[in-house]
């Protein structure tokens, strides 16, 4: 099969997966360390694969995948945010007793799952990759089956999620029926041919309410707080990032393929979304005390400013939404190598107050998530600040400056609770002596920041992912 | 009388309302949640399996995909109910019991 | 001079290196070492910031002021999509980096001895504070602007919130929320000019000048003018989205006061004059009475608000937020005078109430406290600082001879002619400044000395007293000789006033008859 | 007729079970009430002609499935939870908004169909549904194939990691020690002398 | 450079004295100032001959000033006749003052510090009186403001004193308000703030109608009101007036120089500068001529019955300057400038002789405590009876300047005004009336104050007239120098300034009216210019004599009330309460200011503060808002209850509503 070639990255996933599967069992040796090395290194090695090695575009698996600019841009980066999200864990992990090599391997499924997701072809597909995900991150969610919160955070993922996927699959199922088919692009051709169905657009509403819950976007949001809460560190800044950008990137190739020409009735459901998330994941943040559950609301939020460019549903929309949300990526990245740094001698602390003084006790750390913050709050001259004006503008184009100046107000809102955390790294005083934090960590939230404050300030480097970026989003039309 | 696609459709519908139902008015134990999820499931089953023998009539472009479709759903189903039972397990050992009330350590 | 040489870049961005280089020492240096550091870390930024002034006179000295043209330029491809690194200065903004250039070292020196913790973060806050009000006056380009405009807000929150007084964190929060609720709006506003350039133009850009070539329909142009005045009119402020100031003075260290009212307020006139004006000629005709209104009842409210006030810092900080009335009442007087004369009001208040700010610091680094009723008497034992005081006041309350007589006589003037009404109010406000300023100058300076605490005072020392004298000097040059700013603003001003009545010539006709 | 007989019976038989399932107070009647719904169900798949997956849902769902959460339900011994207040003035907005939702799906489902209302006519080719799930399963959809075994076994290595407890103290045989035993790890030589014992 | 000179000269001295005071002692700085104030008022003089006598006038451009547009305005000199007469009264004055304060300061520690503001003072008035156009003047009108701040508040340890500065201050600014507006207005206008440009267009905008604060306004007039508002604050009239008593607050060399003789008159010789504006503004003139008349008999009740010695002076200043702006107003403006420049001798005369006595008596105001005391200061006493004698006008009805200083200027003035009222002007009428019950009035207390000070017994502390003794020779010599001003200051000029002899004024002033006078002068006589003026035929004689006999009346009641039988002011206290107090109170116009406007500024500045900004803005912008956004979140957290139950409920409502919103358009 010649089209293979195409997903040698997938295939490299789901062989390594199973192989280290086997290499883990160990009866004497804890080989979890080693396990993780090398999943790392196939998820980079899955990354630069996926963006250089397909560089023709086609499909696979008898139009099931497609393999296309768009999909390697996404991939290269959930591939590098699943590792860096590895390389965070491994500390973790061995402080709490968790260490096992299932955590790597559920890792790799996890990618495997959005990858397939991200080029999904074919409702079946979309399904599958979604499930395969899914349940990898169930399991994660619960991965600290000693801790009553976890195994609380597990479940409850659990039962909503199955509780999406339901709708997600019965949307499926009202779209193939009206259409009569699975694949993508015959979706689209049916549409365009019979014009207007009631049928397919609940079916659209029920996908794109199952896909938002992926997403975490309102009103779908509810367990993102109590999961980001419960689930151990890594796993929630695992969360707040690959998989969102997948399940986004889903929604976007939906949104823009097979229901393309329907713009009107999915425009109303992702305005809906994005009007939503963005106020409720402000307003929600406002009281929080612990800073994954801040995370959690901040995400909710990011998702809504995500959708209000594909809610332009142009090219340039698409563009917008992923430089926002690869800036988005970068900069949780990098608060939850943050995060992970929190450390005293008795252990981890997630309040936000636990910062406190840390500008004295560790500068870097607190210069660092400084920068995340001014990012998130979309502060100029940060990244962030960038990612929205990109986002918003194609919203602007396409005649929807309401909903921006809706999102702009949002994000004064959320402003709030960011500079709450500056304010207690920067103006209170030290409650705690932190540990000094393992390189990994350290390193990881440096390079991210330095990326969010010098990233667009180089003219070159500015254009050429851009360009990089401009490609991936044609290749959707 | 003819029994056709609507029909089906309705009572499909209708399962999947009383699973969608069930889990929020359930408040006594979750496994029957996880039964509700099976019953949501079944739903898209019957829909998907109803369509694709209408359209062996109508003569649309993948009869077959449809009961393909549902076969992956019941293999998925199988598996999150094996996932989702282990999580249960799990919580139940920490938490001692599985009323849906007591879930409610997090919030805010 | 400057033919091959990024002089604008190399001004702006100068104290940034500065600030690298800092922490880039800090955190390589030793802990023993970092003590040294400290200590000459306010040696290293004034030598920056005094590179900075040195190569921002010579830019001013460069600057040919007969023409209204764009000088100094620089343009490189940025963010693409007519979205450049446009820098540039003409007649309107050069002034302002001077007297940015100008403040800045004496902050540092101000702060030398009234910071007492974290002295390399301080100056470090600083110096790239000042990186970035330099760039907002050298920006040409929208998103340029906005990025220097916006990233103000981080090292000012910060400053506030470090080094600030009791309720910084309050005050800081206010400050910082308040001003980005204004400019999110004007980001909004700036991404729809940026689509409408793309249609109108052919090619989107978001070059400044580029725009001033934009016919916007009235309706839309409502809209974006008052987006860009949420903006403005917080950073300038106006009443009544004034608030945040008195908190944000009181509470801000004083070289911090002296940024915040010294430059920072001006942006916003800044604002008006490069977009208001000239984006939106039509529209800031339509709400002229508006800004009138608005810049009356400023300077007449806040002028009272200030008279009741029982910290010095408020006092001053609401008698900034009645003479940026002024400044406003200028701008939109859209006519010679008015404009030159806001232009010279905003930088000869920069001078002023920096000063004043810089006199509360010298007795509040003595006592600790910035309560009026403490302090009476404070002339004999400080007889130096008194008669600075005395000139600075005077200044305030805007004497001619002073600085601060110009730029209100202009402003007047200048909106007389379009509305007496205004000039008569804004006059009003003369009287009550005069009621403020002087009441407290009794308070604390005259009058017989009654706290026993005071007695052990000192007047000034030579640092503060260069400080002072440096700023007295100015004041009163340009309060002699006012054609030293008018002349290199005049060219700017004649085309922007030209532009903007050519623009709005038809609407002005069609009211008339 | 036979035909609208038959679906109704299972249909109202399929709707009551599931009800049941939901309103019944002993988990262990709801699983049961779950299986009744599954064998109707399954009887609606067979008059839609889909033979193969009639079977396969009762083979795989009260086989396997049902069966699972009954040993879950047993091996958890839950108690019987009392409804709490606050229960009741919640139902019927529940209620309300569930019936909206059923509404919703049958008009958006059912009703377009209505107008043109046909029997379902089971298939009538040559060849059986079984044959024909077998011609495209293991080529056209072997990728799904696939990955549906991918994810069984990220559900196996989720249950397993989740669930599984090695306690200590609990012997287990280890195949590969037994067979790798040699005679020198298994056979001490010890020299004794005579009257002093091993001790 | 000569006129550079005289300006800057004060300017130097006050730099030096004010910036290096501490260093160089107290003895060279005052030499300094005083010494090159000597310098300047001698040039004065000099420069007096060569363009008030000689014909020469001059303007010599220094530097730009305001150069915006077409508001342009240089740094200049404007040497005409009436800039060399105030060059001449301000320096004379300074330079005299400074003298005296040798002697009057000499036990106070800062007088680097006074002397700087007293040279800082000349230099204002100076700019003020020899700019070419309306920004330099208020400049120079602003700064005398600040230099009258500084020189009242000079002991700032006296709240009172504090309290008088800044009242000073701030009168003085509403006054310039209306100025600032008239220069804004003459802007409008004209298009220029150049005296020569403006007056000369002045014809030509004639019947220019503006509007302004939403009324019609004839343009001119409107100048003219709002110039005049300027000149009521600084020269004090009525309901500006209030700060010129509570000025007495000052070291008394500062009453003498400021609010006797120069920075008062400022107002004067604003009218009369802008002369042309007022020729065509016959309404504001007749205003003018109303207010000035009303506040010369105002003034004057009030001083009726002070008791303190140098507020007695002040309301006299008070009510003399409204005979000059009554002069004024009937377009007298020689007449006014000519009892300017007589005024600020005999005036200044009165206030160092008062300062003498007060420094003979340590410090003592009250002239009730005061009295017998002339044996003690005698040549006080002397000096004091030529200033009352000047102010009183004493002296020869009908030979037109034969007497003291006052005499002469005060009956052109009065016959002025007549001329006024018989040219039919109910104004004139008025302000010739109130001139002569004022001039009565003028007389009493006058004449009351050199009684209660010097004659009689001593009604102080014994000890105090023990240490009395008469002021030392620095004091003296610019007592003498003034008593000689007032003898014949009058006598000398009279011509000069009443007709414009030899093209006195030359274009400075306007001389239809003085025209008139000695048309009517000369057709009587039949005799020419240069002859002996043979009297005022043309004026009937009553009018000639009134101010001699009302002036002797004063005299009369006077000693009668306080010579003749003392005590009866007393009873007349006593019985006349409700007029007596209503006098003593000023007419209740600081009580009526305080209890409106004062308090006013206060209960609204407390009201926008603490109501407007903290309990409207704050309260429902910023913190509202915060508090509104806090108590929704609070709210959102309720919702995230952790139930299951809940969060699987608002998704499904989530997905009914959004099902039902998207099926809206579809009509499905």
């Amino acid at each position: 099969m010649p089209n293979l070639y195409l997903v040698i990255p997938e295939i490299l996933l789901a062989v390594s997966a199973s192989l280290l599967l086997g290499f883990g069992v160990s009866k004497t040796k804890n080989r979890a360390p080693i396990v993780r090395l090398i999943a790392i290194a196939v998820l980079v090695l899955y990354s630069v694969l996926s963006f250089l090695l397909g560089s023709q575009d086609g499909e696979a698996f008898k139009g099931a995948l497609i393999i296309d600019g768009y999909a390697r841009y996404v991939k290269f980066f959930i591939g590098m945010a699943a590792a860096a999200g590895l390389l965070l864990a491994g500390d973790y992990l061995e402080r709490e007793k968790l260490d096992k090599y299932e955590f790597s391997v559920l890792t790799l499924y996890a990618v495997l799952g959005m990858s397939i997701m991200v080029s999904a072809n074919n409702l079946l597909a979309l399904y599958i990759g979604v499930e395969m995900q899914a349940l990898a991150l169930y399991v994660m969610a619960a991965f600290n089956r000693d801790s009553l919160r976890a195994s609380e955070a597990g479940l409850k993922y659990f039962v909503l999620g199955a509780l999406s996927s339901g709708l997600l699959l019965y949307g499926i199922s009202l779209i193939y029926g009206f259409t009569g088919t699975l694949n993508f692009e015959a979706v689209a051709t049916s549409i365009q041919s019979n014009g207007l169905s009631a049928g397919v657009v609940a079916g659209m509403v029920f996908l794109l309410c199952g896909l938002g819950f992926k997403i975490s976007a309102a009103p779908f949001h509810m367990w993102t707080p109590d999961v980001y809460e419960g689930s151990p560190t890594p796993v929630t800044g695992f969360f707040a990032g690959a998989p969102k950008f997948a399940a986004i990137a889903l929604i976007a190739r939906l949104v823009m393929g097979p229901f393309g020409d329907i713009t009107d009735q999915w425009q109303q459901v992702i305005i809906v979304l994005a009007v939503m998330s963005m106020f409720i994941g402000a307003i929600g943040a406002l009281r929080q005390t612990n800073i994954k559950r801040l995370m959690a609301y901040s995400s909710i939020a990011n998702m809504g400013y995500a959708l209000v460019p594909l809610a332009a549903g142009t090219v340039s929309g698409l563009r917008g939404m992923l430089i926002f949300m690869t800036i988005y990526l970068i900069t949780v990245i990098g608060v939850f190598a943050c995060i992970l740094q929190m450390r005293i001698r008795d252990g981890m602390v997630e309040r936000i107050s636990d910062l406190s003084g840390i500008s004295k006790t560790n500068r870097g750390m607190a210069i660092a998530m400084t920068a995340f913050m001014l990012s998130l709050m979309g502060i100029p001259p940060l990244l962030g600040f960038f990612g929205k004006l990109f986002a918003f503008y194609p919203a602007v184009q396409s005649g929807l400056t309401w909903l921006v100046v809706l999102a702009l107000i949002a994000s004064v809102i959320g402003a709030f609770y960011y500079l709450r955390v500056i304010k207690t790294m920067w103006f209170d005083e030290s409650e705690h002596e932190f540990i000094n934090p393992v390189r990994a960590l350290s390193w990881t939230s440096a390079i991210s920041a330095l990326l969010l404050i010098g990233f667009v300030m180089i003219p070159f480097v500015a254009r050429t992912g851009q360009d990089w970026i401009s490609i991936a989003a044609t290749s959707l039309f | 009388m003819i029994i056709g696609l609507a029909h089906y459709l309705t009572v499909a519908a209708i399962l999947f309302t009383i699973g969608v139902f069930g889990i929020f008015v359930n408040r006594k134990n979750v496994i029957i949640i996880l039964m509700c999820v099976e019953l949501i499931l079944l739903a898209v089953n019957i829909n998907f399996v109803a369509f694709s023998t209408h359209m062996v009539e109508t003569g649309a472009n993948e009869p077959l995909a449809g009961q393909i479709f549902a076969l992956f759903i019941l293999t998925v189903a199988a598996a999150e109910a094996a996932v989702g039972l282990a999580i249960l397990v799990v919580y139940f050992r920490n938490r001692g019991n599985i009323a849906v009330e007591d879930i409610d350590l997090m919030k805010g | 001079m400057f033919d091959n040489l990024p002089i604008l870049s190399l001004i702006t961005f100068l104290p940034l290196l500065g600030a690298l280089a800092l922490m880039f020492f800090a955190r390589i240096s030793k802990s023993d070492a970092k003590g040294q550091l400290e200590n000459n870390a306010p040696m290293v930024a004034l030598l920056v910031s005094g590179a900075v002034l040195l190569l921002s006179i010579l830019l001013v000295w460069q600057f040919d002021s007969s023409t209204a043209d764009i000088q100094f330029e620089e343009r490189v491809s940025w963010l693409g999509g007519g979205i450049d690194y446009h820098l540039g200065v003409d007649g309107i903004s050069i002034l302002f980096i001077l007297l940015t250039a100008f403040l800045t070292p004496l902050c540092i020196l101000a702060s030398r001895k009234s910071i007492k913790k974290n002295m390399l973060d301080y100056m470090v806050a600083f110096l790239i504070l000042e990186t970035l009000m330099i760039g907002v006056f050298c920006a040409l380009d929208l998103i340029l602007f906005y990025l220097f405009f916006e990233a103000v807000l981080i090292p000012m929150f910060i400053i506030i919130g470090v080094w600030g007084g009791k309720d910084r964190v309050y005050a800081s929060y206010k400050f910082f929320l308040y001003t980005l609720l204004g400019s999110v709006l004007m980001l909004a506003a700036i991404l729809w000019i940026y689509f409408y350039s793309g249609k109108e133009l052919g090619a989107p850009t978001t070059d400044i000048i580029a725009l001033q070539g934009l016919d916007i329909p009235a309706g839309p142009q409502t809209w974006l003018w008052l987006a860009f005045f949420a903006s403005f009119a917080v950073k300038m402020p106006m009443w009544p989205v004034h608030t945040w100031l008195p908190d944000a003075h009181v509470q801000a260290p004083t070289a911090g006061s002296v940024i915040l009212a010294g430059i920072l307020l001006k942006m916003g006139g800044y604002g008006f004059l490069r977009f208001s004006l000239p984006i939106f000629p039509d529209a800031t005709v339509k709400f002229m009475p508006l800004v009138f209104g608005l810049s009356v009842i400023a300077i007449i409210y806040t002028s009272l608000v200030a008279y009741r006030q029982k910290d010095m810092k408020k006092l001053i900080a609401y008698s900034s937020v009645a003479h940026m009335g002024f400044v406003t009442m200028g701008i939109f007087a859209a006519n010679v005078q008015g404009i030159q004369g806001a232009i010279f009001q905003m930088l000869s208040h920069g001078l002023i109430s920096g000063a004043l700010f810089f006199g509360v610091g010298v007795i509040y680094d003595r006592m600790h406290t910035r309560e009026i009723d403490f302090y009476g008497g404070l002339v004999k034992r400080m007889p130096v600082y008194a008669f600075f005081m005395m000139l600075f006041t005077m200044a305030n309350v805007g004497l001619p001879g002073t600085s601060g007589f110009v730029g209100e006589i202009l402003t007047m003037v200048g909106a007389y002619q379009v509305n007496p009404w205004v000039a008569a109010g804004a006059a009003l406000g003369m009287v009550l400044s005069a009621v403020y300023a002087l009441y407290l100058y009794r308070a604390v300076i005259f009058g017989e000395q009654t706290n026993e605490r005071l007695d052990d005072i000192e007047d000034m020392g030579k640092t503060e007293t260069f400080i002072m004298g440096s700023l007295a000097f100015f004041v009163i040059l340009l309060g002699v000789y006012p054609a030293l700013i008018t002349d290199v603003t005049a060219a700017s001003v004649d085309n922007l006033i030209a532009n903007f009545n050519a623009a709005t010539a038809d609407i002005v006709s069609g009211q008339g008859s | 007729m036979l035909v609208a007989i038959s679906f109704y019976l299972l249909a109202f038989v399929a709707i009551a079970s599931a009800f049941m399932v939901v309103a019944s107070r002993n988990p262990v009647h709801s699983v049961m009430f779950l299986i009744v719904t599954f064998f109707s169900a399954a009887g609606l798949f067979i008059l839609m002609g889909a033979e193969f997956l009639a079977l396969l849902l009762v083979m795989v769902y009260v086989g396997a499935v049902a069966v699972l959460f009954l040993f879950v339900v047993m091996m958890l011994d839950v108690d019987f939870v009392e409804l709490k207040q606050g229960f009741l003035q919640y139902l019927p907005f529940g209620f309300v908004v569930a019936l909206i939702l059923l509404a919703e799906m049958i008009m958006v489902g059912a009703a377009y169909f209505t107008g043109e209302t046909k029997a379902l006519a089971t298939y009538s080719g040559e060849k059986s549904n079984l044959e024909r799930f077998g011609e495209v399963l293991y080529t056209d959809y072997a990728f799904f194939f696939e990955a549906a075994g991918l994810v069984l076994l990220v559900a196996m290595i989720g249950a397993i990691v989740l669930t599984l407890r090695e306690r200590d103290g609990v012997r287990k045989q280890d195949i590969t020690k037994q067979v790798g035993r040699t005679r020198e790890t298994a056979i001490e030589m010890v020299d004794i002398e005579s009257g002093q014992g091993v001790g | 450079m000569l006129y550079q000179a005289i300006v800057f000269l004060p300017l130097l001295g006050a730099l030096i004295a004010g910036l290096g005071g501490r260093k160089i002692g107290e003895k060279p700085s005052m030499a300094i100032t005083t010494g090159l104030l000597m310098v300047s008022a001698i040039l004065s003089w000099v420069a007096f001959s060569k363009v008030a006598l000689g014909g020469h006038t001059e303007e010599i451009e220094l530097f730009r000033f305001m150069d915006v547009g077409g508001f342009k305005a240089n740094w200049a000199l404007k040497i005409d006749t009436l800039t060399a007469v105030m060059l001449v009264v301000v320096n004379t004055v300074s330079a005299l003052v400074h003298l005296y304060s040798w002697g009057y300061m000499d036990e106070d520690p800062h007088k680097p510090r006074f002397f700087a503001y007293l040279s800082l003072f000349t230099f204002a008035m100076l700019m003020l009186v020899t700019a070419n156009n309306f920004i330099q003047m208020f400049f120079g009108w602003e700064g005398v403001g600040l230099a009258s701040y500084l020189l009242i508040g000079f002991w700032y340890k006296k709240p009172s004193a504090n309290a008088a500065a800044i009242k000073a201050f701030v009168t003085n600014r509403v006054g310039d308000v209306g100025l600032a507006l008239g220069v804004m207005t003459i802007f409008l206008v004209f298009g220029s703030v150049n005296f020569d440009t403006v007056f000369s267009a002045v014809h030509d905008n004639q019947d220019r109608i503006l509007s302004f604060l939403g009324m019609e306004f004839n343009a001119i007039e409107l100048i003219a009101f709002l110039l005049f508002v300027g000149a009521m604050g600084k020269s004090a009239q009525f309901i500006l007036h209030v700060w010129l008593p509570d000025a007495m607050e000052g070291p008394t060399p500062v009453s003498a120089l400021i609010h006797a003789a120069t920075m008062v008159t400022a107002g004067v010789f604003l009218v009369c500068r802008a002369y042309p504006i007022y020729e065509a503004a016959p309404v504001t003139s007749g205003f003018i001529t109303v207010l000035g008349a009303f506040t010369a008999f105002f003034a004057a009740t009030v001083g009726l019955v002070q008791n303190d010695i140098k507020r007695v002076i002040a309301y006299s200043t008070c009510s003399q300057l409204g005979y000059m702006f009554f002069a004024a107003g009937i377009g007298a403006y020689n007449a006014a400038m000519f009892h300017l420049f007589t005024h600020a001798f005999f005036k200044a005369l009165l206030f160092l002789g008062a300062g003498s006595v007060i420094h003979a008596l340590h410090h003592e105001q009250d002239m009730r405590k005061m009295g017998g005391i002339w044996k003690v200061v005698p040549v006080t006493y002397i000096v004091m009876i030529i200033g009352t004698l000047a102010i009183t006008g004493v002296g020869i009805p009908g030979t037109g300047n034969i007497g003291f200083a006052g005499f002469a200027s005060k009956d052109l003035i009065i016959e002025s005004a007549y001329d006024a009222a018989h040219g039919g002007s109910a104004a004139g009428a008025f302000a010739f009336w109130a001139g002569i019950v004022a001039a009565l009035m003028t007389s009493f207390y006058s004449w009351r104050l050199i009684f209660m000070t010097f004659h009689g017994k001593h009604r102080g502390e014994k000890k105090v007239l023990d240490h009395a003794h008469e002021s030392p020779l620095t004091m003296l010599i610019p007592l003498g120098v003034l008593a000689f001003g007032a003898l014949f200051a009058g006598m000398f000029f009279y011509k000069k300034f009443a007709y414009g002899v030899n093209d006195f004024w030359g274009h400075a002033l306007p001389m239809q009216h003085a025209q008139i006078a000695a048309d009517n002068l000369y057709a009587a006589a039949g005799t020419t210019m240069s002859d002996e003026a043979a009297g005022h035929h043309s004026y009937p004689a009553w009018v000639l004599w009134a101010p001699f006999i009302v002036s002797a009346l004063g005299f009369v009641i006077a000693w009668f009330t306080y010579m003749y039988k003392n005590g009866v002011e007393k009873r007349v206290n006593a019985e006349g309460g409700p007029l007596y107090n209503f006098l003593l109170n000023k007419w209740y116009i600081d009580e009526l200011y305080d209890a409106t406007i004062v308090r006013a500024t206060r209960w609204l500045g407390d009201v926008f503060w603490k109501v407007g900004d903290i309990g409207i803005i704050d309260r429902f912008g910023p913190n509202g808002v915060a508090a509104a956004a806090m108590s929704i979140g609070k709210r959102l957290s309720k919702i995230q209850s952790g139930y299951l139950y809940h969060y699987a409920f608002i998704m499904l409502i989530g997905v009914a509503a959004i099902i039902a919103l998207v099926m809206r358009t579809v009509g499905g």
